[in-house]
């Protein structure tokens, strides 16, 4: 190729013209950018992002997909200048963003569809954001590599699994869920959490860097058992891998998630229709269809059939869902996650 | 100082047998570990290719029918046709601005006459010392510091700061070889000075800028440890979102769009040894 | 055409010209000969432009040209490894001068051709330079100096890169060119036969100075120095007190500290009463010549030179008688040997 | 532009063209690793830097704490194993390479040049398909054949981390090697072996000493590259493994402690540099023929 004075001259005008041209056309736009999650699970999110789209003239709804972690990162750069609008998070990251004020208090007022929500999930929020689903940990197997299947917490340390179970890193609220069952079961408590860790050091586990990659872990057949999310199983299921879901005794734990804005979001108005988008009978009824099966925080939502191995669908299983103090877990995060690497550096 | 395997020269006698063998045994562990290189240059990306055709929603090995379903997928996701378009954007500006600052400071390191140049040198070719997360973390921090936010301008800042020192070395070094005295022809041959550098000086470093502008260019597209920490979430680059699909997607679409990476790179190889040789690329 | 008056440059504490004057007539070609270093290929940038002298003053045509930048100075330059632009065929670097000036693009044409035609390289026009041979980028280099038809024409060391053959062949060549074209032409060399075979007037230069300028012949028939005679040619150069062994050259001698005896101007063989006693300790075959080298008893070299025609070689180790055969021809010189 | 513009733009003559690159670099390079030293030094809380804020104590707490020497360690002992495992396979093939036709040449810098072309995050990611548990290319295929039952456990070890830094790193070792490899003088593995000494022998004794200016310079960067990568360790070595870099970004990104994360980069930083600069002493030692005698 011979480089002549012409063909640069176009090539750097076609270039500069790419360069500008989004600036010029962003000017105009609404935009809305909200923390999603990765993989299939953001489907529910970009539904009801495409219904807002429809709705609002010039708006460009932005999912982000992320472990909420490097999110407040980034925040917190950002020192109130949030680059983001909205975000879910589970109990854990919810109450240090709480403390942290990186999210702002709801105003009822402003939600249609407030009295859609089951009460009881209110207090949760603790005043901040909307109850948007729950999910459950709960026990994982890869169907291929395991003969009987786990029923209890206590099964991961069967025999069978030596050297076949995987844990979460407790940067995430599933290892933080994890090892908080693990002390509950084992005689501790989550103010006393040193037998969780020397249970779990005794499985000599191999560890997931966050729950996804924990369960491409179990998808790949690294490993056998994994305490996980219903979600990323049901996800997982659905693609047709040998992964099975069980709810182990005594009981997986639930945790709410839940949508908030973030402090210094630029247009509320739409952070509330994106909220109020969120617990409505349709992005509800979507979310807990398959594969997601996310359970529903709305009154009235029928939970369908094939959800049942991932959600809780009887009475019984309901009052046999664990609740985990996670105000008391959250003080200490920042060394939790550190006693992590002393435990299990490998 | 006599060597036990190296045997004196005796007359017409060839070394020992035995040292044929060894020979023989050296160089075939030589070539061995040779081949073993070039197959772990080209099969992960082979693979990759291969996976990228699969029929299954998730990856295995071997691939199991064909299907560009997952190249379809792809290009049906919005956000990653968008921030292919912003990698474009922030990569064109990278290397915009690092040539116009690198072609100026190498004419002035390699020609210049003054007290500190070698100074000069080493502090404009330091970023390259840098792990390119140090670099980002440095210039989140900074940004904290003075306000200044995670941007599609701070990203282009940092990607510069990252690939000078590329840019830099690479118009040097071809400045180093060029002839002065096609200069001085020049001249003498009654060119004027602009003309001179323009049409001698220049065009003969063409082929270092061409070579800096394409490794600028790719580096500011595929760099991920800077971006993590100074793109914009707003437009987020392909390189972080890839690193997010890899980790949240296991579906064979992630193969996909890595192949497609690696088509990118054999045009721009391609392109690169048409226009200026790739045994010159090597050095 | 040039005229340089007190030349003097200094390259930091170092004097590389020292009061150099140089006066070339239109139409000469002239050639600055001496050893690296000695400040030849500086004074020739100095005329070109590519250096400012410190002190001194150049007229070019009668313009005042000592602080002109050299695309200004209507002088054409070729560079000891020519300078092609690599990235131009022949055609375009011979028309690199013709474009500069902006020419009408027929006219470059034409004289691209001409210019290509003086140096019988019209087949070659669309070449380029890596794909020629030395003698002939050499001439596309004079070629695209000549195009320009400059006052005058600067060559450095431009026969350098040529084999040895090719380049007696060049310097035949070169100097019929430039003399057909009729232009002032000023040569860097350290080639004395080089010097001999292209020039009108040499210049003979030795630590930043110029030590003798004259034409060949008087060059080497009178120099004006020892180091002149030993540059020149091949020289026996003997002190006062050597010299006067030879009785009929004490007359040329006259008192002066030296004596310059060419080679052939030494007869060997002839009887012991108008020679010295001397052995043979080198001899060779020059091709029309035998080369010698005898001793003569206070341990002093001379080396002769004798036309093979009659005359019987002597041997290594032979006894000889030396003597001086034109005592005219010698040369005294004031200064040390 | 004026004729005295271009001369010096062209001459280079000063300091001034240099000058847009030291400004710019002293805007957005060196005043945030000066901002970053300095975070290491200073209590921030919640993003803000308090008042009267220098402490060593960052400094104090990192050196005394066993799990950053730990992984130290190990930050080490991955990147020299990987750098010389790069060697191993880079420098048969920078000698095919200078022993080769235009042909093999040809396609050896192919393969050599295009993976520098494609981002780290694909080839990383082609480990995850190629070690990758059951379904993995090496390990299905093992199965296939029938050589073992269980799958190997590759993916999530030091093994699946060195094996991916050094095919990620190879072309940083074989590019500086070729350039000393194929402009070798030949004539002196000739003499070599003219006296008699065998191929291998010569290969060892001359071949491998004379390219010690390349093999200096592809340890060094291809040290740097893996000592410092946090990328591949958190793609392929599993959720325990941890080394500097990759704290570095847990303390920033995860427990968003920007003194710990700021110290921890000074001292990724700092004992990068002291490494690098054992390999340069070293290489000078072994090289010391090289330095020109002053001759007197």
């Amino acid at each position: 190729m011979k480089l002549t004075r012409r063909s640069f001259t176009t090539t750097a005008l076609a270039a500069s013209s790419l360069v500008a041209a989004p600036t010029i056309v962003r000017a105009q736009e609404k935009e809305l950018i909200v923390i999603s999650y990765g993989g299939a699970l953001q489907e529910p999110h970009r539904w009801l992002g495409d219904k807002l789209q429809r709705e609002i003239p010039n708006l460009t709804v932005r999912l982000v997909p992320s472990e909420s972690q490097d999110i407040v990162a980034q925040i917190k750069a950002a020192q109130g200048f949030s680059p983001y609008d909205a975000m879910p998070n589970g109990e854990p990251p919810h109450l240090i963003a709480i403390r942290d004020g990186y999210i702002q208090k709801l105003d009822p007022t402003r939600l249609e569809n407030y009295d859609n929500v089951v009460p009881e999930f209110w207090p949760k929020t603790q005043g901040y954001g909307v109850p948007a689903t729950f999910s459950l940990i709960g026990l994982a197997y890869n169907e291929e590599m395991v003969d009987t299947p786990p029923t209890s917490w206590a099964d991961m340390w069967n025999e069978e699994y030596a050297d076949m179970v995987g844990i979460c890193r407790t940067s995430s609220n599933l290892g933080l869920g994890t090892l908080a069952m693990t002390a509950k079961i084992f005689g501790g408590s989550e103010t006393d959490l040193d037998p969780a860790w020397a249970k779990l050091k005794e499985l000599n586990p191999l560890a997931g860097r966050s729950p996804r990659i924990l369960a491409q872990m179990l998808e790949r057949g690294e490993i056998a058992v994994a305490p996980l999310w219903n979600n990323d199983a049901a996800v997982a299921a659905e693609k047709g891998l040998p992964i099975k879901f069980v709810k182990p005794d005594p009981g997986p734990v639930a945790i709410l998630s839940v949508m908030s804005e973030i402090t210094g979001a630029r247009d509320t108005e739409l952070v509330y229709r994106w909220m109020d988008g969120i617990i409505s009978d349709d992005y509800q009824e979507l979310a807990a269809a398959a594969p997601y099966y996310f359970g529903v925080t709305v009154q009235g939502v029928d939970v369908p059939e094939a959800a049942r191995p991932y959600t809780p669908s009887t009475p019984e299983e309901v009052a046999a869902l664990q609740t985990v103090d996670w105000a008391e877990i959250v003080k200490v995060r920042p060394e939790l996650v550190e006693r992590f690497d002393r435990e299990f550096a490998t | 100082m006599m060597d036990a395997d190296v045997a004196p020269a005796r007359g017409a006698r060839g070394p020992a047998l035995a040292s044929v063998w060894a020979d023989r045994l050296g160089f075939f562990v030589i070539w061995t570990l040779a081949g073993f290189a070039l197959l772990l240059l080209i099969a992960p990306s082979l693979i990759v290719v291969m996976i990228s055709f699969t029929e299954t929603a998730y990856i295995t090995f071997p691939p199991q029918g064909f299907t560009f379903e997952w190249y379809a997928d792809l290009f049906s996701r919005q956000q990653i046709v968008e921030s292919a378009v912003t990698s474009l954007r922030i990569s064109l500006w990278s290397t915009t601005i690092a040539l116009l600052l690198a072609v100026p400071a190498a004419f002035s390191l390699v020609r210049g006459r003054y007290p500190g140049k070698t100074f000069a040198g080493a502090l404009i070719v330091a970023p390259q010392m840098i792990p390119g997360m140090v670099i980002g973390v440095a210039l989140l921090f900074f940004g904290a510091y003075i306000s200044f936010r995670q941007s599609d301008l701070m990203l282009v800042l940092g990607l510069t700061v990252f690939c000078l020192p590329f840019a830099v070395r690479l118009v040097m070094a071809q400045l180093q070889l060029l002839n002065p005295a096609l200069e001085e022809a020049s001249l003498s041959l009654g060119a004027t000075k602009k003309r001179t550098f323009v049409q001698i000086t220049l065009r003969q470093i063409v082929p270092a800028i061409v070579a800096g502008a394409a490794f600028v260019f790719i580096e500011s597209f595929d760099n991920l440890t800077v971006a993590l920490f100074t793109a914009s979430p707003r437009a987020r680059p392909l390189a972080v979102e890839l690193y997010n699909l890899v980790q949240f997607d296991s579906s064979p679409m992630v193969a996909a769009l890595s192949s497609l990476e690696i088509l990118l790179a054999f045009v721009v190889m391609l392109v690169l040894g048409r226009t200026i040789g790739l045994e010159r690329l090597a050095k | 055409m040039i005229d340089a008056q007190g030349i003097n440059k200094f390259f930091g504490a170092n004097h590389v010209l020292r009061d150099c004057d140089l006066t070339v007539e239109g139409g000469e070609v002239v050639t600055l000969l001496g050893a690296s270093g000695c400040g030849k290929t500086t004074l020739l940038r100095c005329i070109a432009g590519f250096e400012t002298p410190d002190a001194g003053t150049l007229t070019l045509a009668g313009q005042d040209v000592t602080r002109l930048p050299p695309n200004q100075r209507d002088v054409g330059f070729v560079f000891q490894n020519y300078a092609l632009f690599p990235h131009m065929s022949v055609e375009e670097n011979v028309a690199y001068g013709l474009k500069a000036r902006k020419a009408p693009a027929d006219q470059i044409k034409r004289e691209v051709a001409d210019a290509l035609d003086l140096v019988s390289l019209t087949d070659f026009a669309r070449r380029f330079p890596n794909s020629l041979s030395g003698g002939q980028q050499q001439r596309v280099a004079l070629a695209r100096s000549l195009i320009l038809q400059p006052k005058v024409l600067l060559m450095d060391e431009a026969f350098n890169a040529l084999d040895a053959k090719l380049r007696g062949a060049m310097q035949v060549e070169l100097r019929k060119i430039v003399k057909r074209v009729g232009i002032t032409a000023v040569c860097v060399t350290h080639d004395q036969s080089e010097a001999l075979t292209i020039s009108d007037r040499i210049a003979v230069m030795a630590e930043g100075r110029i030590e003798q300028f004259a034409a060949p012949a008087q060059i080497y028939d009178n120099p004006t120095s020892a180091f002149v005679a030993d540059f020149i040619g091949a020289a026996n150069i003997l002190t006062r007190d050597a010299a006067a062994r030879f009785s009929h050259a004490a007359k040329t001698l006259n008192g002066n500290a030296a004596l310059v005896i060419r080679p052939e101007n030494v007869m060997l063989g002839g009887t012991p009463d108008d020679g010295v006693a001397g052995k043979v300790v080198f001899a060779r075959l020059t091709g029309p010549a035998m080369e010698y080298e005898v001793a003569l008893a206070d341990g002093t070299v001379l080396r002769a030179l004798v036309d093979r025609d009659g005359h019987v070689p002597l041997a290594v180790g032979a006894d000889t008688q030396v003597a001086i055969r034109n005592p005219d021809a010698c040369v005294a010189l004031p200064g040390a040997a | 532009m004026t004729e005295a513009f271009w001369t010096r733009f062209r001459d280079g003559r000063g300091v001034w063209p240099a000058v847009p690159a030291f400004v710019f670099l002293a805007i957005f390079f060196i005043a945030p690793m000066g901002v970053l030293f300095s975070f290491g030094f200073t209590e921030i809380e919640r993003g803000q830097v308090q008042e009267n804020g220098f402490t060593l104590r960052y400094l104090t707490d990192t050196l005394s704490d066993d799990l950053f020497w730990w992984v130290w360690w190990k930050s080490f002992y991955i990147g020299t194993l990987s750098t010389l495992l790069c060697f191993l396979l880079a420098y048969p093939l920078a000698y095919l390479y200078s022993e080769s036709g235009r042909r093999m040449r040809l396609l050896i810098l192919v393969l050599t040049i295009s993976p520098l072309l494609t981002s780290a995050i694909v080839r990383t990611y082609a480990w995850l398909v190629i070690l990758g548990g059951r379904r993995g290319v090496i390990n299905s295929t093992l199965i296939e054949l029938g050589l073992i039952e269980r799958p190997f456990r590759m993916l999530n070890t030091d093994f699946a981390v060195i094996i991916g830094m050094t095919q990620v790193h190879l072309p940083f070792m074989v590019l500086p090697l070729i350039t000393v490899l194929a402009a070798r003088d030949r004539n002196m593995e000739a003499a070599s072996l003219g006296m008699g000494a065998s191929r291998l022998s010569t290969f060892f004794r001359i071949v491998v000493p004379l390219s010690m200016p390349g093999i200096v310079a592809g340890l060094t960067i291809v040290f740097a590259l893996s000592y410092t990568n946090f990328i591949i360790p958190q793609l392929l070595g599993g959720g325990g493994f941890t080394t500097l870099a990759v704290q570095v970004y847990e303390q920033i990104v995860v427990i968003l402690d920007w003194s710990k994360g700021a110290m921890l980069a000074l001292l990724l930083l700092g004992s990068c540099f002291v490494f690098i600069l054992m390999i340069g002493l070293a290489g000078n030692r072994v090289m010391r023929w090289s330095v020109k005698e002053t001759v007197e």
